[in-house]
C-alpha cells in the first residue's frame, strides 16, 4: 500500500507529510504533525470535535482525506491565538466558564470564530443551529451560547 | 494558635475567578488521553463479540501473530487467573477482569474478546480480521422483566449475593428491601390510591472523549499508565490486580479527561494495553471508537418499577411503596439498591417500603452515571405524585411542601436528616417567577424534586509553599469541570493568598497517597475539605516560623489575611509577618513548609432539588420541545458559583436527554443498533432553551465551609419534571421514557 | 448500648430482629458485634454497608465513634457517579 | 486502498470502468469516509473528482434552469440567493444535511448516489423534476434524479458510470416548491419520514405538482395520488386531507430505530400538507 505525499498549509506554516489514503485530515493533523487540538469524538462527522476550516470553510477532519489536504489552507485551533494575545472568543470561554471538561472546546471555538466570520450579529437561535454539530455533554450549552453572543457584541462594539 | 473549624464569612470562596487551566483548554494545549505518544509505540485494536450472548469455542490468532505489522496478541490467558470469582459486588475485580476480556463466554454485543498490538492504528485493525473465532451462539435476554422470567437464559450461575430470596431467577444477583411503619395501614388512611408502572431504557454517559490510554509493561512488573480517568489510584490498583503486578509498580497519570459522569470511574481498555504491552516490550496505545464506547462502556441500567402511592385529600401522602428492577448488564451491580433508597427521600413519611432487584442480562456492564439509579426512581415517584395532584386537584408544589422532609424528618432509607435544604428549594421554585409565568397553548408545565445521597471517600492533598510565597496544590481528583479552580480558591481562603498564586495540579499516583475517584459528587466536599485542612496545617507551620522569629509560644499567633499576628495584646507588639516572609527563608528556619491531609472524609451532606420545566408538544407528530427550564438546588456553599451553576445546567441537559430521545436500542438479535451519535441522540445545542439556576445555600455541617456536592443531584428530577410536563402538554401521562415522539404519538392515538 | 437499627431485607439474617442492640464505642466495633449476635450478618456486612449515625452516614470508615444514645441506622454501602 | 484524483470525468469513468472490487467515487465523502471509517465498506478504488475543472459551479442556464457541478457543496447553494430565491425547497432540503460542518462538503450527488432512501435533497429533488447527467463508457446520458437509487445502499448506476451534473429545471412563474422532515431532535438527525412538494398555480388553483417522499419506502417515492390529490384544487381543507390521505396510503415504512411504521405512515400525511401548504404560498409569492 503505498502513501502519499502531502505538502499544505496549517495555520499559516507549510507542512508536509506521507499518509496512506486511507487516513484521515484528523489523523494527519494529530499523528503526524502532532497537531492535537483537533479531538476525535466520533468519527462520523456527528460531534464537531474535530472540527477545522479548510480554505476558510468550517468542516469536520474526520470526515476528510488527508490526501484531499493536498494544496489547501487549513486552520485548527493552535492557529486561533495570534501570539499570546487570545482571541475575543477564547478569553470569554474562559471567563463565562463556557467550559467544564474542554474536550468539545478546540472545536466549538473553531465554528464559533467560523460563525461570526460570516454572521457578525447572529441571533441566539442562528448561534445555535451553527454550533448544532458541536456536540458538548457538561454545560447544556448555555454558556456557551453566552460566551458567544458576548463575543459577537464585542467584536460588532470593536469594529 | 486559633482556628475557627467552621466558617461562613469569605474573601475569596463564592467569587468567579477564571480556571487555572482555562489557557491549555482554549488552545488546544491540553492533554488529554489520546493526545500524547512515547517512542517506539504500538498501537492497539480489540476483537469485539458480534453475538449478545455466546461460548468462545476456540480462538485462532496464529494468522494475526504471523503478520509482519503485529507484535502481540493477548487473550483472557494474558491475564491474572489468581482473580477470584465472587457472588455480587464482593467479586468486582473478577467482574472487572470478565468485562475487559471475556473469559469462557461472549456475554454481550461489543465484548472484548482478543486484542492485537500493530505499528500502525491501521494495521492493528486491518490485522484484527485475521483472528479466527469460533462461537457457539446461545439464548440470550436483553430487557430486564423477561430477565427475571423463570425461562430466561442464564448468565451465570452462582453471581447472587447473600440478599436474593429463594426462588428467584439466577440472573437476580442482588436485592434490597428498607422502609418503615406500615403501608397497607396507610393505604387504607388514603382518600386516593395509584397504582401505576414505569420503564425507563438505558441511556450512556455520552462523555465526548472516549476511553484512550498509553501503557508500558515491563517484564520486571514495573509500569507506567496514562488514561483518562476519574480516579486514576483505582485505575492503578485494578489494572495491577488484572495484570497480577504490585499495585506501587505500576504508576498511573491521569489525563485531561473529556467527560466521565461516572463512566470513567472503571478501566475498559487500561490493563488490556498493559497486557499488550507487557507481551510486546513496547509502549502501546489504545483509543476506543465511539462505537466501542457505546457497545462495550457503561451505559446505565435500564429499569421497570412499580409505585403505589396513597394521597389525603389535603395532600398529605399516607403511604408510599415502590418496586424497582434493574438492569445492569451481564454483571452485578445494577443500582437497584440506591433506586429504591432515594426514590422516597424527598420525603416525611409515616409509611414507605421500597424493593431493589439488580439483574444481570446480555448487556454491557452498566456503569455509574451521575447519582446512579436516582433518576429513574424519581421519574416513577414524581410522576405518581403529579397524577395524585392533578386528580386531587392541589398545586404540586404546595403538596411537595406539605410533605417535604427537613432536619429531624425520618429519611425513606431509615436514618434521621441533619439540616437539609429541600424546603427552600421548594419556597424558591415557589416564589420563581417561572413557576407563575402563563403558559401557551400546547405546552405544559412539570415539576420534580430530587434526592442524592452524595459521597466523601478517601482523598490526600498535598500543599507545598514556595520561596517567593506561592503555592502548590496537589489533588488527587481529575479536573472535570473547573474543580481545580475551587480547589485554589479554598486554599487562598486559607493562606490568604491571592488565588492567581495557587497552582493546582492533578498529582499522579506515585506523587501522592490514595485518592478515590472523582465521583459521588464528592470532589469540591471532599478533596476541598482535605485542601482546607492541608492549608490550615502549612498554616500552623507558617505560624510555629513567625512565633520562633518573635520568641513567643506558638498558640500566641493566629493567622489572618495571609499574615501571622499576635493573637491578642499580651501576645507581643510585632507587625503583621506576611505568608512570603516567612517562606523567604524557610530553608534556613526550618526547611520547607508544607501542609498534607490523609483522610476518609465522612460528613458529605445530602442534596435536594427542585426543577421547573415548560414543555410543548406538536399534537400531529408527538414532538417535545422544552421552552423554559428552571433547576434550584441546594450546594450548601457554592465555592466557584458559575461552575456550580455549570454542574446544575449539564445535568438538566442530560435529563433532557434521556427524558426525551436517548436509549440503547437493541435488535431481536441482541446487537447494539445505535452505536454512533447519528442515531444515539444526545441534545444539540439547537434543542435546547437556556437553563436558570437558582443556587440555594443551606450549609453542611460536614464541611468547613458548608460545601455540599452538586454535581450529581442535577440530573435527579428532570426525567420526571419533562414528563409531568410532557403529560400536561399531551393531555396523557407518559410511562415509559424516552419520550420519543412515537411514544408519544402512539399515546395521543391510544387516548382518542 | 445503642440500638442499631437494619434495613428490613436483612430481618431474614436476624431471626425477624429489624433492631439489634450491641455494645460499641466505634463503627467498627459495632459491625463487629453485630455479627456475634447475628452471625449470617457477616455476608451483608462483605458486600459492603454503611452506617447512619445520627443521620450522618459514615460510608466506610471503621473508627467512627458512636456517641452514647444515637441513633444508628445500618445502609448499604453508597456508591456514586 | 487505491486513491486518484483524475483531472477529467472521462479518465475517472476510465478508471472505474477499469477497477476491480469495489470502487466509490468522492466528492464532499460524508458518507464515504463515515463508511470508510466504519469498515462498512472498505473501498478498493476511491476516485476523488474535485479535482476536475468546474465541478463545484454552479450555473443559472439561459433559460432559467440551473446547472450545479457534482461537488457543490450545500453550504455554497444556501449561499447561492437566486438559486434559494428559485428553488427554496431543493436548498432547504440540502442544508438540512448534518451540521454546519457538514454542510462544508456534502453535495447533491452524494446525497442521491448514496442510495439511502432516507436522504434529505433527494424528495426535494424529485419533486422539483431535477436529472443528473451521466458519463460512462457508453458515452453520457440524463436521467431523472428518481430513476438513481434502486434499493437501499445501491443505485442503477453501471461500471464505470459517473456523474458529471445535476439539472435542474426552469422554476417558471407561479411555482413554490418546499421540503419538510420530521427527526426527534431540531438538527442531526436522519430523516424519519421527509416530504418534497413541488408545484404551480394559475390564479389560486394548483395546476402542476409532484410529491415526494422519503424515508417511507426503500427507496424515494414520486407519489401520482399525492399529486392528484391537490391538482385542481385551491389547496382547501378537502384537498389537503385527500393530500395526507394519499401519502399516507403511499407508504410502505419499516420498524427501526428511528421510527414505526405506524408513525412514518401517520406523519408522512402531516408534514405533506404541510409541505403543501408552504409550497402554495411560495407560488403565490408569500414569505414561507
Amino acid at each position: 500500500m503505498s502513501k502519499f505525499h502531502v505538502s499544505t498549509t496549517v495555520n499559516g506554516d507549510a507542512v508536509e507529510y506521507l499518509c496512506d489514503p486511507r487516513e484521515t485530515l484528523l489523523d494527519c493533523l494529530r499523528d503526524k504533525l502532532n497537531l492535537t487540538g483537533a479531538k476525535e469524538g466520533c468519527g462520523t462527522g456527528d460531534c464537531g470535535a474535530c472540527s477545522v476550516s479548510v480554505d476558510g470553510r468550517l468542516v469536520c477532519s474526520c470526515l476528510m482525506l488527508g490526501v484531499e489536504a493536498e494544496g489547501k489552507q487549513i486552520d485548527t485551533v493552535e492557529g486561533i491565538a495570534e501570539g499570546d494575545v487570545l482571541h475575543p472568543l477564547q478569553k470569554n470561554f474562559i471567563e463565562h466558564a463556557a467550559l467544564q471538561c474542554g474536550v468539545c472546546t478546540p472545536g466549538i471555538l473553531v465554528a464559533a470564530k467560523s460563525l461570526l466570520e460570516k454572521n457578525p450579529s447572529p441571533t441566539e437561535e442562528e448561534a445555535r443551529y451553527w454550533l448544532a454539530g458541536n456536540l458538548c455533554r457538561c454545560t447544556g450549552y448555555d454558556k456557551i451560547i453566552r460566551a458567544v453572543m458576548e463575543t459577537a457584541e464585542e467584536l460588532r462594539e470593536a469594529s | 494558635m486559633a482556628l475557627d473549624d467552621r466558617k461562613s464569612e469569605f474573601t475569596f470562596v463564592g467569587t468567579r475567578p477564571d480556571r487555572p487551566d482555562g489557557l491549555d483548554k482554549v488552545t488546544g494545549r491540553a492533554k488529554f488521553g489520546a493526545d500524547v505518544s512515547a517512542p517506539g509505540m504500538l498501537h492497539g485494536a480489540i476483537l469485539r463479540s458480534p453475538h449478545a450472548h455466546a461460548r468462545i469455542v476456540k480462538i485462532d490468532a496464529s494468522k494475526a501473530e504471523a503478520h509482519k505489522d503485529v507484535k502481540a496478541v493477548v487473550t483472557r490467558a494474558d491475564f491474572s487467573d489468581k482473580v477470584p470469582f465472587q457472588p455480587g459486588l464482593e467479586g468486582e475485580f473478577w467482574n472487572v477482569l470478565e468485562n475487559v476480556m471475556a473469559g469462557e463466554k461472549a456475554l454481550y454485543d461489543g465484548h472484548a474478546v482478543a486484542a492485537i498490538a500493530a505499528t500502525s492504528a491501521l494495521a492493528a485493525r486491518d490485522a484484527l480480521k485475521l483472528i479466527e473465532v469460533e462461537y457457539e451462539v446461545l439464548p440470550h435476554v436483553t430487557d430486564v422483566d423477561k430477565a427475571m422470567a423463570s425461562d430466561a437464559p442464564v448468565i451465570r450461575e452462582g453471581a447472587a449475593d447473600y440478599s436474593v430470596p429463594e426462588g428467584m431467577h439466577p440472573n437476580v444477583v442482588r436485592y434490597h428491601e428498607s422502609g418503615h411503619g406500615n403501608v397497607d395501614a396507610g393505604f387504607a388512611e388514603a382518600d386516593l390510591v395509584i397504582e401505576d408502572s414505569f420503564v425507563t431504557e438505558a441511556t450512556h454517559q455520552g462523555y465526548i472523549e472516549p476511553h484512550a490510554c498509553l501503557g508500558m509493561l515491563g517484564n520486571d512488573g514495573k509500569g507506567e499508565l496514562w488514561c483518562t480517568t476519574q480516579g486514576h489510584w483505582i485505575a492503578q490498583k485494578t489494572c495491577a490486580a488484572l495484570l497480577g503486578i504490585e499495585t506501587s509498580q505500576l504508576r498511573v497519570t491521569a489525563s485531561e479527561i473529556g467527560g466521565g459522569f461516572g463512566g470513567k470511574t472503571t478501566v475498559f481498555i487500561e490493563p488490556v494495553a498493559l497486557a499488550l504491552s507487557r507481551k510486546a516490550n513496547r509502549p502501546v496505545k489504545l483509543v476506543m471508537s465511539r462505537s466501542e464506547v457505546f457497545r462495550a462502556t457503561g451505559p446505565t441500567s435500564s429499569a421497570s418499577m412499580d409505585i403505589k402511592i396513597g394521597m389525603k385529600k389535603d395532600g398529605t401522602i399516607s403511604a408510599a411503596q415502590g418496586v424497582f428492577r434493574l438492569q445492569g448488564g451481564a454483571f452485578p451491580g445494577a443500582p437497584g439498591d440506591m433506586t429504591a433508597m432515594c426514590a422516597f427521600a424527598p420525603y416525611n413519611l409515616t409509611n414507605v417500603k421500597q424493593i431493589g432487584y439488580d439483574v444481570m442480562a446480555n448487556r454491557p456492564k452498566q456503569a455509574a452515571y451521575r447519582a446512579p439509579g436516582a433518576p429513574m426512581g424519581a421519574f416513577a415517584v414524581e410522576s405518581v405524585i403529579d397524577e395524585l395532584c392533578k386528580k386531587l386537584g392541589l398545586d404540586p408544589v404546595d403538596v411537595r411542601l406539605k410533605n417535604a422532609a427537613h432536619e429531624g424528618t425520618q429519611a425513606s432509607y431509615g436514618p434521621t436528616y441533619e439540616r437539609i435544604g429541600l424546603v427552600e428549594t421548594l419556597e424558591a421554585a415557589k416564589a420563581h417567577p417561572h413557576y407563575s409565568a402563563p403558559l401557551k397553548p400546547g405546552q405544559g408545565r412539570g415539576i420534580s424534586c430530587g434526592f442524592w445521597f452524595n459521597h466523601g471517600g478517601e482523598t490526600s492533598v498535598s500543599l507545598a509553599l514556595s520561596e517567593d510565597g506561592s503555592a502548590q496544590l496537589m489533588v488527587g481528583t481529575p479536573d472535570i469541570g473547573g474543580s481545580r479552580a475551587s480547589m485554589a480558591l479554598m486554599a487562598a481562603e486559607v493562606l490568604g493568598i491571592p488565588y492567581e498564586n495557587i497552582r493546582v495540579t492533578i498529582a499522579d499516583t506515585a506523587s501522592l497517597g490514595y485518592n478515590d475517584v472523582s465521583h459521588g459528587s464528592r470532589v469540591t466536599y471532599a478533596s476541598g475539605l482535605a485542601t482546607i485542612k492541608a492549608a490550615r496545617h502549612a498554616v500552623e507551620r507558617l505560624c510555629g516560623r513567625a512565633a520562633a522569629k518573635w520568641g513567643i509560644p506558638v498558640d500566641a499567633v493566629k493567622w489572618e489575611d495571609g499574615c501571622a499576628v499576635p493573637s491578642g495584646p499580651n501576645a507581643g507588639d510585632f507587625d503583621p509577618m506576611p505568608l512570603a516572609d516567612i517562606t523567604a527563608d524557610m530553608g534556613a528556619t526550618g526547611g520547607p513548609i508544607s501542609g498534607h491531609f490523609e483522610a476518609t472524609p465522612e460528613g458529605a451532606g445530602v442534596s435536594f432539588g427542585t426543577h421547573i420545566v415548560d414543555a410543548e408538544v406538536d399534537p400531529e407528530t408527538g414532538k417535545t420541545s422544552v421552552t423554559r427550564y428552571t433547576v434550584i438546588q441546594d450546594a450548601g456553599k457554592a465555592i466557584h458559583p458559575t461552575y456550580v451553576e455549570g454542574q446544575y445546567q449539564g445535568g438538566a441537559a442530560q435529563g433532557i436527554g434521556w427524558a426525551l430521545n436517548e436509549e440503547y436500542v437493541y435488535g431481536e438479535d441482541g446487537r447494539l443498533q445505535n452505536s454512533i451519535f447519528l442515531d444515539y441522540r444526545i441534545p444539540v445545542a439547537s434543542d435546547l432553551p437556556m437553563i436558570d439556576t437558582v443556587i440555594v445555600e443551606v450549609p453542611n455541617p460536614g464541611h468547613p465551609f458548608g460545601v455540599r456536592g452538586v454535581g450529581e443531584t442535577g440530573i435527579v428530577p428532570p426525567l420526571a419534571a419533562i414528563a409531568n410536563a410532557v403529560s400536561h402538554a399531551a393531555g396523557v401521562r407518559m410511562r415509559q421514557l424516552p419520550m420519543s415522539p412515537p411514544r408519544i404519538l402512539a399515546a395521543l392515538k391510544d387516548n382518542g | 448500648m445503642v440500638e442499631v437499627h437494619l434495613w428490613s431485607g436483612l430481618r431474614s439474617l436476624t431471626g425477624g430482629q429489624q433492631v439489634v442492640e450491641v455494645q460499641a464505642k466505634t463503627t467498627g466495633e459495632l459491625l463487629r458485634e453485630l455479627v456475634r449476635a447475628h452471625p449470617q450478618l457477616q455476608a451483608p456486612i462483605d458486600a459492603g454497608v454503611s452506617i447512619a449515625i445520627d443521620g450522618r452516614v459514615i460510608a466506610t470508615g471503621l473508627t467512627e465513634p458512636i456517641p452514647e444514645g444515637s441513633e444508628i441506622y445500618l445502609m448499604q454501602r453508597l456508591r456514586g457517579g | 486502498m487505491d486513491y486518484h484524483s483524475p483531472a477529467s470525468f472521462a479518465e475517472a469513468s476510465a478508471l472505474a470502468a477499469n477497477a476491480t472490487g469495489i470502487t466509490r467515487f468522492l466528492a464532499g465523502g460524508t458518507d464515504v469516509l463515515v463508511q470508510l471509517r466504519s469498515e462498512l465498506v472498505t473501498p478498493d478504488t476511491l476516485i476523488d473528482i474535485k479535482k476536475i475543472d468546474g465541478v463545484s459551479d454552479i450555473t443559472r442556464n439561459v433559460d432559467g434552469s440551473w446547472t450545479l457541478g457534482v461537488a457543490a457543496t450545500g453550504a455554497e447553494m444556501s449561499e447561492h440567493p437566486e438559486l434559494s430565491g428559485d428553488w427554496p425547497g431543493v436548498v432547504e432540503a440540502m442544508d438540512l444535511i448534518g451540521s454546519t460542518q457538514v454542510q462544508g462538503r456534502a453535495t447533491l450527488t452524494g446525497n442521491l448516489c448514496n442510495g439511502s432512501p432516507a436522504a434529505d435533497s433527494v424528495p426535494a429533488m424529485v419533486a422539483a423534476g431535477v436529472t443528473v447527467t451521466i458519463t460512462g463508457p457508453d458515452g453520457n446520458r440524463t436521467i431523472a434524479a428518481e430513476g438513481i437509487p434502486a434499493s437501499p445502499g445501491k443505485t442503477t448506476l453501471t461500471k464505470g458510470e459517473v456523474v458529471t451534473a445535476v439539472n435542474i429545471p426552469a422554476r417558471g412563474e407561479n411555482g413554490g416548491d418546499a421540503y419538510l422532515r420530521f427527526i426527534p431532535r431540531t438538527e442531526m438527525d436522519i430523516a424519519v419520514v421527509g416530504v418534497g412538494v413541488s408545484l404551480r398555480l394559475d390564479g389560486d388553483t394548483i395546476t402542476e405538482a409532484r410529491v415526494s417522499l422519503g424515508a417511507v419506502a426503500p427507496t424515494v417515492l414520486l407519489v401520482d395520488d399525492c399529486a392528484k390529490a391537490i391538482i385542481g384544487s385551491t389547496l382547501d381543507d378537502v384537498a389537503l386531507d385527500a393530500l395526507a390521505a394519499a401519502a399516507s396510503a403511499a407508504c410502505n415504512p419499516i420498524d427501526d430505530k428511528r421510527g414505526t411504521i405506524e408513525f412514518r405512515t401517520e406523519v408522512a400525511g402531516v408534514l405533506a400538507k404541510r409541505a403543501a401548504k408552504i409550497a402554495y404560498a411560495r407560488a403565490k409569492g408569500e414569505q414561507a
